[in-house]
């Protein structure tokens, strides 16, 4: 050691990976440099794994759907198709880049770059196994919900950029809905915040000496109901509907703008199940073993990577006011019963310290679920008949009727 | 059980009480009438409680190069019979026969397919236009002198 | 009752996904070919074709070309003539079979393959040389004779031209040869019998 | 505040993902909400009618196949009876087994893309289209054992169909009959009552029944408006005279009512291939007719049938030759679209695809 040393309280201080690679740089390396260096690989090392994951995630995707579809999948490349994604890949390279004509090259070149920048940068927080996060921010979950709004405005700006009347149409559409489900999706974070006592994802695993899929049953429908739609994922998928508006907001890319668009989906996929695992999962956190916590992290994005598949497979989609509908009369009132539940238990059960034990969160548990299903049923109810009553907005011009036919109708 | 056709004699009867001058002959199995009186025979067949044409089944087109001959397939769903209308239309020029669009919104269609291929104008048809080939197309496809 | 049937589905979907797959992976796999599958290349005996274009005249398209001429080689069959071109337009083939229903003497059969994909237009021809050549795999659409013996053509042997004939049927007995196919009581397999 | 909006013209197909084909509608939407329509067709027009004059009698069956090519054995069928008119002639009566069970079975498969495919422009990503196809493709196979295709047919002849079916044909067909119980079941849990489909679809463009009517509208389409017609009891044609089924009839005609018709129409269909099995008996399956066949000079003859779209007519004129002096196609399809206006003004962009697919037309028999 040449005298460096990091600060064990700053933001990068406790990662044990970056402390060991500046300790290595600063061998032969000023301070200063041994920092960024130590900075940039490990950034490296994480945009390649998020990359890596993205395309695990699409290939992944496909076989799963094709055996849901009940046939196979891609299967030319490498064992089981694996090596699909990179096929994919160079195809998409090496096409032509096309810019239509009238677009705002600007605006849509820089369309991918910050869609894939912004998924990048929200990893960053998320606790792959015990300590190892990029940082772990004290405010991770804001942080989080920050920098993933990111994609709205990215994808109004494609929309608008591609001069393209489908793009528009998916462009409007995307904007509506991710605006509308950032409220109950922060809703139903927040009774995770209320219940963890932290905003810090490493915290908030912790936390969950019981996973909070089960002390919060409601917030974690609401979440993956949120999630869902704001990954443009059936049965929300409406931004980029390819029966109606073709692909969405973006029609109009192809090549390796393409690529990365696909990329920050399937990359978004990954890292919405991630959050999930460590959100409602327990993340790291497993039955055995602290150092397996990598492990039980990848088991449990995979169940929500799976569950995003399942129910892609299986459900049509619903109509733009429909989900609308949804957000404001049933995910809404959800999110509230859960904040307002989890408010009261924690303002109950909490010690004199503010902690909970693990018995107060099976307390809440055992409350909690009920109360899930007999909102979810009641909301249910009542969003059957909210949902369904789609009146036409202008007349229709009738054809032609020369009197009715005596004909019996029945 | 097999569908009743209404002789053409019948229906020539009462044409002819309905709208004079309309028929031009009949025999068994269909009436003949004027092309320009379609539209109006369209309407009473339509509108008759007895004869009650509330179904057009299709229009065919004819070239039979000294004349053109439409033939309109009828039906009554509630009465269970059927019928044929049938009109000669002359010249090769502009032939022209009464649209029966406002009395079968279903003739839309194959009314603007006739004019397209057989090249029959249809007079009182709202949007009388080209519907399988391109507006500018040089002739009618269908008729005999086309090659 | 709302959410249940959705269940239902969820239900469905994850049953298919323990199924096998019921696609096909094409050039590993194959899918079963029935023995009357009108298959793209033609299978065509010289032996039996007298020249009477029936299938050039009784194709749709008009994409069989037949060029004879007086035959020297066997003047006792009369009605013989030699071929000296017999070109099938595959590219505009649309394999309805009705040259094989046309042909009055067993002559002409359907292909039982379907990879006949080419770079050239002109590829696509099957020329007389190509007919002569090839091996005689036929198929047995609209050939009851060929079902009777249970011929599978992608399997069993090329068949030669004194296999392929009706001519132990009674039809053939009670006509002359060249009469024009009538089909119908030509599937009475009972008919076979009495040869 | 008010915002100042205009409309906005989109040209929908002929190159769209789900325009059954190149269908092309250009709609002016204001937002999302559709104001004006115009279906431009065309595009894949062929001249069949014009090929027809110039082809003999039983060529014209190779055309009929490629009209709606999701239904060929049907086309063939109307085609064949219409001939047959012509010559009043009439098939064996094994022919005419024959041809009612490659018809229904051809129902079955032609029913079975048009719900896959009315649900894929809901937005389920391929899954039902493929348990769909899983059992159409069965049928295919049926069908290649039938006649050696799969789709273009060309099985039925005037005076019967060209051939007996395989004696391996029977078994298969039994086998059939059997799994596709477990798989239509399987497809009616997924599909008949989710309360998504529901939702997108139930009140959404109803056809009421006097339009339906008044546009010459026929077919499932018509029945779902609640209107009890089907050419296969009003006027019943090769044996369907011989077998019992029922006709499903819709209430309002919204999409789910057009939807769950042809839902249902299969489960009939799979009655009337039952009966046909069960009563099919041996004999000529054709009739001795010579290849090149020429009616009386004059002879006219209007053939129909029930096609899986609607009303299908063959209208042969004769002139004593060897082919049709005329032959006016009457195409469900073409017809079926004249409601497009009424289906769509005043929806949304997302239901507009759907009532179209609900529809279920097929552009080879639109254009011809």
């Amino acid at each position: 050691m040449n005298g460096c040393h990091l600060d064990p309280q700053g933001a990068l201080g406790g990662n044990p990976l970056f402390a060991l690679i500046f300790n290595v740089a600063a061998y032969v390396l000023p301070c200063w440099l041994a920092f960024v260096i130590a900075g940039l690989v490990i950034m490296l090392i994480l945009i390649n794994a998020v990359l890596l994951g993205a395309a695990i995630v699409s290939w992944g995707e496909r076989r799963l759907l094709g055996r849901f579809q009940n046939r196979v999948g891609p299967n030319r490349w490498g064992p089981f198709g694996a090596l699909q994604p990179i096929a994919d890949l160079a195809k998409l390279i090496t096409k032509e880049d096309i810019i239509p004509y009238g677009a705002d090259r600007l605006a849509f070149t820089a369309v991918p770059v910050i869609m894939v920048a912004s998924l990048l940068v929200a990893t960053a927080v998320i606790p792959f196994a015990k300590d190892v996060a990029l940082v772990d921010l004290n405010v991770g979950v804001l942080f989080i919900l920050a920098v993933s709004s990111l994609t709205s405005i990215a994808i109004f700006t494609a929309g608008w950029a591609s001069n393209n009347r489908y793009a528009l149409f998916g462009a409007g559409r995307a904007v509506a809905v991710l605006i509308s489900y950032e409220v109950p999706v922060v809703l139903s974070l927040l009774g995770v915040v209320i219940v963890a006592g932290s905003m810090s994802l490493g915290d908030i695993v912790v936390a969950q000496a019981v996973p909070f899929f089960l002390v919060q049953p409601l917030a974690f429908f609401v979440f993956l109901a949120g999630m869902s739609a704001e990954l443009n994922r059936t049965p929300f998928d409406v931004a980029e509907a390819e029966s109606e508006i073709i692909a969405g907001y973006h029609t109009e890319y192809s090549g390796i703008k393409f690529a990365l668009i696909q990329a920050a989906e399937f990359g978004g996929a990954l890292f919405v199940s991630g959050l999930i695992a460590t959100l409602f999962l327990a993340g790291w956190a497993g039955p055995v073993a602290d150092w397996l916590g990598w492990l039980w992290f990848l088991i449990k994005t995979f169940i929500g990577i799976f569950l995003f598949v399942w129910i892609r497979s299986t459900f049509p989609r619903l109509r733009l006011d429909q989900i609308m509908t949804v957000c404001w009369k049933f995910l809404m009132p959800l999110s509230f019963i859960n904040l307002a539940v989890v408010t009261l238990e924690v303002y109950f059960l909490r010690d004199a310290s503010g902690a909970l034990s693990t018995a107060d969160l099976w307390i809440m548990t055992a409350i909690n679920i009920p109360v899930a299903v007999v909102s979810i049923a009641f909301f249910g109810w009542i969003i059957r008949q909210k949902v369904r009553d789609s009146s036409r907005t202008t007349a229709a011009a009738s054809p032609v009727v020369r009197g009715v036919s005596t004909i019996e109708v029945g | 059980m097999t569908l009743a056709a209404i002789p053409g004699e019948t229906l020539a009867r009462r044409l002819q009480e309905a709208t004079p001058d309309a028929v031009v002959e009949w025999d068994d199995a269909a009436v003949w009438v004027r092309p320009e009186a379609m539209a109006s025979v369209a309407a009473f067949l339509h509108d008759d409680p007895d004869i009650d044409f509330a179904f057009l089944n299709a229009i065919s087109a004819i070239d039979f190069v000294e004349h053109f001959e439409l033939v309109y397939h009828l039906m009554s769903l509630a009465k269970e019979h059927t019928g044929v209308v049938r009109s000669r239309v002359y010249g090769r020029e502009e032939p022209t026969a009464a649209s029966v669009v406002n009395v079968w919104k279903g003739a839309d269609f194959q009314e603007r397919e006739i004019w397209d291929l057989m090249g029959i104008r249809f007079t009182g048809h709202p949007n009388m236009k080209r519907i399988m080939l391109w507006e500018g197309f040089d002739g009618h496809p269908l008729r005999k002198d086309f090659l | 009752m709302y959410g249940l049937e959705m269940a239902k589905g969820l239900l469905v979907t994850l049953t298919n996904l323990a199924r096998k797959p019921f696609t096909t992976s094409y050039p590993e796999q194959r899918l079963k070919q029935h023995p009357r599958f009108r298959g793209e290349e033609f299978t065509w005996y010289e032996e039996r074709c007298t020249g009477c274009a029936s299938c050039a005249k009784y194709c749709p398209l008009g994409i069989i070309k037949i060029v004879t001429s007086p035959s020297e080689t066997a003047p006792l069959q009369g009605d013989k003539y030699r071929l000296e071109v017999f070109d099938i337009e595959l590219q505009r083939c649309m394999f309805c079979g009705l040259c094989v229903e046309a042909c009055p003497y067993d002559a002409l059969f359907m292909g039982s393959g379907f990879e006949e994909g080419q770079y050239k237009r002109t590829d696509l021809v099957i020329s007389i040389d190509r007919l002569r050549q090839a091996d005689k795999h036929p198929s047995t659409w609209f050939r009851p004779q060929l079902e009777g013996m249970e011929y599978k053509p992608g399997v069993s042997r090329p068949l030669g031209w004194r296999e392929v004939g009706r001519e132990n049927w009674r039809w053939h007995q009670r006509e002359k040869a060249g009469m024009r196919l009538t089909g119908g009581n030509t599937n009475d397999r009972s008919a076979e019998d009495e040869s | 505040m008010t915002i100042r909006t205009e409309p906005m013209t989109v040209n929908v197909g002929p190159q769209h993902p789900s325009t059954h084909g190149v269908f092309r509608v250009r709609i002016t939407f204001d937002g999302e909400d559709i104001v004006e329509v115009e279906p431009v067709l065309g595009y894949l027009h062929r001249g069949t009618e014009k090929l027809a004059e110039e082809r003999n009698y039983v060529q014209v069956v190779t055309l009929t196949d490629r009209l709606d090519y999701t239904s060929s054995m049907i086309n063939n069928q109307a085609y064949c009876l219409a001939v047959e008119q012509l010559l009043g002639i009439e098939p064996p009566p094994r022919g005419k087994y024959l041809r009612t069970l490659a018809a229904e079975l051809q129902r079955i498969a032609s029913h079975l893309i048009a719900v896959g495919f009315f649900v894929q422009e809901l937005g389920a990503f391929g899954t039902p289209l493929m348990y769909t196809f899983r059992s159409r493709e069965r049928i295919l196979d049926l069908f290649e054992m039938l006649c050696g295709a799969r789709i273009t047919v060309s099985y039925m002849r005037p005076g019967g169909v060209f051939s007996d079916a395989p004696t391996d044909f029977w078994p298969a067909l039994d086998q059939f009959l059997d799994d596709f119980e477990g798989e239509l079941e399987e497809i009616e849990n997924l599909l008949l009552n989710n309360e998504i489909l529901m939702v997108r679809t139930r009140g959404v463009s109803p056809l009421p029944a006097d339009v339906a009517i008044n546009c010459s509208v026929s077919g499932p389409v018509l029945r779902a408006s609640g209107i009890n017609w089907d050419w296969r009891k009003m006027a019943p044609y090769d044996a369907y005279d011989q077998v019992e089924f029922d006709v499903p009839v819709g209430n309002t005609g919204d999409n789910y009512d057009r939807f769950w018709v042809r839902m249902q129409e299969v489960r009939q269909s799979l009655r009337i291939v039952r009966q046909c099995i069960a009563q099919i008996e041996p004999g000529p399956v054709r009739l001795e007719l010579p290849m090149v066949l020429r009616a009386e000079p004059g002879a006219e003859a209007y053939g129909r049938v029930e096609a899986s779209k609607g009303e299908l007519g063959f209208f042969l004129v004769s002139d004593g030759g060897v082919s049709p002096y005329r032959c006016k196609i009457r195409s469900p399809s073409l017809i079926n679209l004249t409601i497009t206006e009424h289906l769509l003004l005043g929806w949304k962009l997302a239901d507009m695809i759907v009532s179209l697919g609900s529809v279920d037309i097929n552009m080879g028999e639109v254009d011809r």
